[in-house]
């Protein structure tokens, strides 16, 4: 008996200005400005809920906690996901834009560096999310896990191509400059579709 | 007689290396420079022409002299001795009756023990619920963990006891976080539909950095299982299998059970001294190089046809025809070094993937074929160099007469030389006169054992692994070494190197894809060394010793590409230091270190006789 | 006769055990609870009484049945075993003339090979300075680095050719950063004044990570001196001392030497089966022991008068006579067990607090004293009671008795039980009788082993690294497990164990006082309760087995204090998993786990014949 | 022959305002707001310059890279050294007042702990300021050394404790309430005595 079919929903409530943590065993998600807002579903339709979900849950699973923040002032996913590194506690930070590309990133690293990449966002479902939430949670504990592995589907890139254009160009203009990164607690909703 | 110029060329298996030297008319030798080039083609072969004109072009440029003043080129009679690498594994273990899972995995959920029937989680509410007995819930694939933890709990506050949880994906701390009444939870059972359903069980789960104490204890399991005690015999090889691990599932199956098969990888039978002498590759090594003791000096070896070991020789056998060009049935196998491992290998039967580390058995196994050819390269090099060249003498002779040029060394002198396929050791006595052997297994075997236990797939990484010391990148900006001191780099640390056990070698940091810590692949790097280079030492050592007496040897000299090694030389000396030897590595010409030492001697011999 | 209530009382070396149990008309045996207490005095005295009174309150007042209702209590007939321990160091490591300095600081500078003649850096400069001769500057105490750094430049201006330096104090690397020429540079040498000077020396640095490679290879040390062959045989166990270091200072003086000395620490006199063996107690545990098997049954054992071990054994029966009254001559000792270690010591003629790895010998003696003294503790007990008592049985009977009581077990049964001095092992044949032999050795000499090893002065931490695991704080908020997995705190862990390797006891994290990793401390763990515990088991169970073959045994059944560790069953069962045997934790009752076996043996002896 | 006399003296050149640093391998040393300014000598009239040269030169000699702050706004030593390890790249900082007390601190530590405290100024020499920053340096590079063994000596006590509370008064007057700390290069001149 498969599970119900269960559509989640997402909001995200500010809760201030995004601070640096001080805890070795948090990793930080950031969130692009129209995640969950703008937008409330990836280039193939996974439910922004579901990514966010799915992140947090790889990440808990591994006894690491998460902190989420928005950030407002760009749309580039490894500026993105390199402030959330120099805010984390732990320096690791899961970097997602509203289509879906995702990112792994560490403090130290030079900006344009990461740790894994995730640039097809049509190949990205639940699965993979969470192996990215777990995998993020072992690098803040010191392990090296094996990177999670990606189909490359160059069938993907032309057919997704336009939407992928547009799903950028419509999350730059939610982009809010010079307005600093918050730190957001997510509220899910069960609503049976 | 004026003073000749002469070089003298000697063609390993792999590198191929000069000596130029001007000899006076009254014999006396100036060194004047040393090349090293790749072997060409393979040792004892026409083909190495090539890769000892080049040596001797080098060797003269540097020095300033030209083709046309050389005398004479002087090479080696290398007795080809060509060694072969296989391994077999001899045990085998096997789940029956899925009665066990032990794969031990990272996050496991909640502590404790619990002891119940297996209940697929579809059936766990409405009225077929069984409220009565204890109750072991197993959940497939495709499970959200919100809605295992509402149904769990939902179960729960209907009076039904749900003790413990086994889950196919990685959520048992997902779900135990959510559940009312804390209980072990094991997870990722990849196969988790072949758990037997409506049978007694039990799960344990030890607390963070701590091992099971009861599934690992034979009366544990009767204790839990209410077991007479035949019922405890047949089930003890589970709980020696869980033994180490922090969680484990064991499931009452009528006949299930764990056995380690040894896989019968058949005789060997070693001719020698007149006997044939026969021993199971499974008694493992020790067991097989006493009875090779024991049939001194050995015509040939040869594995039971049929079994892995026959399939083990006749793969070496092979790999010698198409080097020697000789038929396999003329191939004689001179010497084997048998080296017990372990390799890790899947379970059969394993519901969840789980690993055991198998015995292995690896032999490397030489052989000496009689018919020289380098007789044949020599003319070669004489035609493409225009000058005089031949066979200066045999290769363990040679290499011992370049050891002399080591300061602090006399007559008598052994030497071993650590090479790629075999060791080999010669002695020049007080008197002169010299004896040399040729052992199987060295620097190739080494790679191969790092290898396997590591399971690298990468044979480069296996040689780096063997050849530097290893460090753990602690963060983008600092890495420990393996002595435990810390070095700082100014520049971060490439992303793929993060948080590894890595390789210190001189071109950078090569990452070794294992989840072991630095201290355990060290370990399985010392021990791959010592189990082939000191044993095999002492075991050419005793050959060329008078009377086979150690005691009796006063100089040892290491020499060739495994002397190089950073700890193979301080390992072989402390294991020859209680028999009063001195033993370290060569230093021809008091500036070579351990290469150079045949072509060295090749070029003394002449002078003391010119040909 | 009516249902009766009875006690049975186990007094151990450390703990007295009650179990309490109602006994049928039938010989039928109900068990009503069980209770431990710290025993009184030393075992077989009559101090005894206490401990036993106190166990019996507690275990009717858990029951809720008073002192009235009790029939009778039932105490073990201890043959007292006592246990007595010593350690001797038997190799000395010694310097002569200085001729070597090998203490390998933490931060010497630069890198490289420097030979030279030693100068004290006072007479580097102005006309007496020597410029021809490569030299090796001598730095005493007192200098400022600023100062040092700037006099070696403007010597090296001057033209000396400055090739290495010795500092008295930890400045190498502020040393070498401040010079022009980069040279290597050894430091931290307390006794700097006691360098030879004006003798030819040698100062090796490797990298960071990198141990050195000429001076620590004979050859290379007859390379640097130019020494003959008798000289290079003479100088090679400094090769030996320095093999593993990142930096040493070798000295040319003429006879100056670095021994590693066998002190003479006596023989041991081993009284058994109408014959006397000796052995010299220099030849290792391995010696003893088998010196010891062949004077089976051992009647007594004897040290060399004068010698070490003559002291050890003194010191053994010195504690006796006050354990038992009885006078030193008439003190037998009945068993020895000899465990190799290492102790590390300084070394004789340092000059910068060398720390050498010494061997040692440890051995734990057995002494049994025919005397049985527990009736006079039941009578005391009686008395205090108010209720009968008596001796129930002897104690290896009752432990096997006891131990059937573990579900999966059957007769034929054997038992180990692991104490704090001595391995007792008890055999009950399918016949019904028993067999019972104490071997010396147990918890106390692990426990010792590992003090020693990692130089614990502290007996209560070595206990603990005995107990429970290791872990490494790696920051404020989390630690390393010893397998490797990561543990999180919510509150910052307190400064004394930051950065420390500590043990996971269940009052919180103690901190080893040691610089070794982890793994070592967790290798000489395992170790010591391997030589212990693993070596006795067998050799206890050898001296019940039927012909002393394990193979005929089929259940073992561990009991007592250390059968509670959280590795030492696991340990013994792999060793005796070859033999067939199937071995575990024992679960007396099925619920009291290795405790209380001898106290539920003497209530079931009394069911089935009340005396 | 010992060494010559030389007397130094050091000058502080400031570069900037403090900020954190990134570089694990830095241990930052929390000069007091009087330190090589108001005052030049510790209460036993060892140098400020001596004292500093000497943490840096056991800081240099475990191979760990310094950095030099001055705090302004307290002259409480567990305040200093904790702003020093906030600022500290590896998390570890030394705090050292005009008189010569001084402390080694951690980031995450509570501010009222420390790893090691050295409150009996007068029995402070130059040998002593060479322990701390030789155990800092290890402390940061994850080691666990054994503490700077010092001298217990009741008897400095009352000899000292008038002249003590004078300098604390007077290393009072140089605070500059809210003004930040800044970074200094420290500038030693040698003088012959
Ligand atoms: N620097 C080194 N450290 C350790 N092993 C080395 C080093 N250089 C070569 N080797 C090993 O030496 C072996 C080759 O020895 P060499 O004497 O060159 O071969 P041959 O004498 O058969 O031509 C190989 O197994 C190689 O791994
Ligand atoms: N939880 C434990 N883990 C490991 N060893 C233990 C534990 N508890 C007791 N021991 C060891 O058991 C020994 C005492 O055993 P015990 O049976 O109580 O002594 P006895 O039987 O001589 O009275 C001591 O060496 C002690 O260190
Ligand atoms: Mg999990
Ligand atoms: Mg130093």
């Amino acid at each position: 008996m498969a599970t119900p079919a269960t559509e989640r929903t997402v909001s995200l409530r500010e809760t201030g200005p995004a601070e640096r943590g001080s805890r070795p065993d948090e990793v930080v998600i950031a969130l692009s400005p129209a995640f969950a807002g703008e937008f409330t579903k990836t280039i193939v339709d996974l439910p922004h809920a579901e990514v966010l979900r799915q992140l947090l849950a790889g990440i808990e699973e591994q006894g690491v906690t998460a902190r989420v923040v928005r950030v407002r002032d760009t749309a580039d996913l490894a500026a993105i996901s390199h402030l959330g590194a120099k805010l984390s506690g732990s320096g690791i930070a899961v970097g997602v834009l509203s289509r879906g590309t995702a990112m792994i990133h560490q403090k130290d690293l030079p900006r344009l560096s990461n740790l894994e990449l995730f640039p097809q966002s049509p190949l990205l479902d639940a699965e993979v999310f969470r192996k990215i939430g777990s995998n993020a949670a072992r690098y803040a504990k010191g392990e090296s896990p094996e990177p999670v592995p990606t189909r490359n589907d160059q069938m993907a890139r032309p057919r997704w191509q336009a939407k992928a254009a547009l799903l950028h160009l419509k999350e730059f203009d939610c982009i809010e400059a010079d307005r600093g990164p918050v730190e957001v607690k997510p509220v899910f909703e069960l609503s049976h579709a | 007689m004026d003073t000749r110029l002469v070089v003298g060329v000697d063609v390993g298996n792999s590198t191929t290396e000069a000596c130029l030297a001007r000899v006076g008319p009254d014999g006396a030798v100036t060194y004047l420079g040393t090349a090293l080039k790749h072997t060409t083609g393979v040792k004892g072969t026409p083909e190495n022409a090539d890769g000892a004109v080049a040596a001797v072009r080098e060797v003269l440029a540097r020095a300033g002299a030209t083709v046309g003043e050389l005398h004479t080129v002087l090479l080696n009679e290398a007795t080809p001795v060509i060694s072969g690498l296989a391994m077999e594994t001899i045990t085998e273990t096997i789940i029956t009756e899925s009665t066990m899972i032990g794969h031990n995995p990272a996050t496991p959920g909640g502590e404790g023990l619990g002891v119940g029937v297996t209940v697929p989680i579809g059936e766990l509410l409405g009225d077929g619920r069984d409220s009565e007995r204890p109750v072991i819930v197993v959940v497939p694939h495709g499970w959200d963990f919100d809605d295992v933890a509402a149904t769990l709990n939902s179960a729960v506050r209907d009076g039904v006891d749900v003790v413990a949880a086994v889950l196919a994906g990685d959520d048992a701390v997902l779900v135990t976080n959510r559940l009312e009444k804390r209980i072990p939870v094991v997870d990722e059972v990849a196969a988790v539909e072949k758990v037997p359903v409506g049978m007694l069980a039990a799960v344990e789960v030890a607390p963070p950095g701590r091992t099971i104490r009861t599934l690992s204890n034979s009366y544990g399991l009767a204790t839990v299982f209410a077991l007479d005690p035949a019922q405890t015999r047949q089930v003890s090889p589970v709980a020696r299998a869980l033994t180490g691990n922090r969680s484990a599932v064991v499931i009452r199956t009528p006949t299930g059970d764990v056995t380690d098969r040894l896989i019968p990888a058949g005789v060997l039978e070693l001719r020698g001294a007149g006997k044939t002498l026969r021993v199971e590759v499974d008694a493992g090594a020790d067991a097989i190089m006493d009875t090779l003791a024991r049939a001194q000096p050995v015509d040939d070896v040869h594995g039971e046809p049929g079994t892995h070991v026959g399939g083990m020789l006749a793969q070496v056998r092979d790999t010698m025809t198409d080097v020697t060009g000789q038929p396999a049935s003329e191939i004689a196998i001179h010497d084997v070094l048998a080296v017990d491992t372990i390799v890790p290998a899947e379970v059969r039967g394993g519901l969840a993937g789980e690993v055991a580390l198998e015995h292995a058995v690896a032999l490397a196994a030489m052989v000496s074929t009689d018919r020289s050819r380098m007789q044949a390269v020599a003319d070669q090099v004489a035609a493409e160099l225009g000058s005089s060249a031949g066979v200066g003498g045999v290769e363990g002779a040679m290499a011992v007469r370049g050891a002399l040029t080591t300061p602090g060394v006399d007559r008598p002198v052994a030497v071993i030389d650590l090479g790629g396929g075999s060791t080999d050791a010669a002695l020049l006595s007080a008197s002169g006169e010299t004896t040399a052997v040729h052992v199987a297994g060295a620097g190739e075997l080494v790679t191969k054992l790092i290898a396997s236990e590591l399971a690298l797939d990468d044979r480069e990484v296996a040689e780096n692994v063997k050849r530097y010391p290893l460090g753990k990148v602690e963060s983008f900006y600092h890495l420990r070494h393996e002595d435990g001191t810390v070095e700082f780099v100014d520049e971060p640390l490439p992303p793929h190197v993060f948080a590894r056990v890595v390789v210190m070698t001189p071109d950078g940091l090569v990452p070794v894809p294992t989840r072991h810590t630095l201290d355990a692949v060290r370990r399985v790097r010392r021990e791959a060394k010592r189990r082939v280079f000191c044993v095999n030492a002492v075991r050419a050592l005793r050959q060329v010793a008078p009377q086979g007496n150690l005691r009796a040897l006063d100089f040892v000299v290491l020499l060739g590409g495994s002397a190089l090694d950073f700890e193979i030389p301080d390992m072989i000396a402390d294991a020859l230091a209680p028999h009063g030897i001195v033993c370290g590595t060569g230093n021809i010409h008091g500036s070579e270190g351990p290469r150079n030492a045949v072509a060295s001697g090749l070029v003394d011999a002449y002078a003391e006789e010119p040909g």
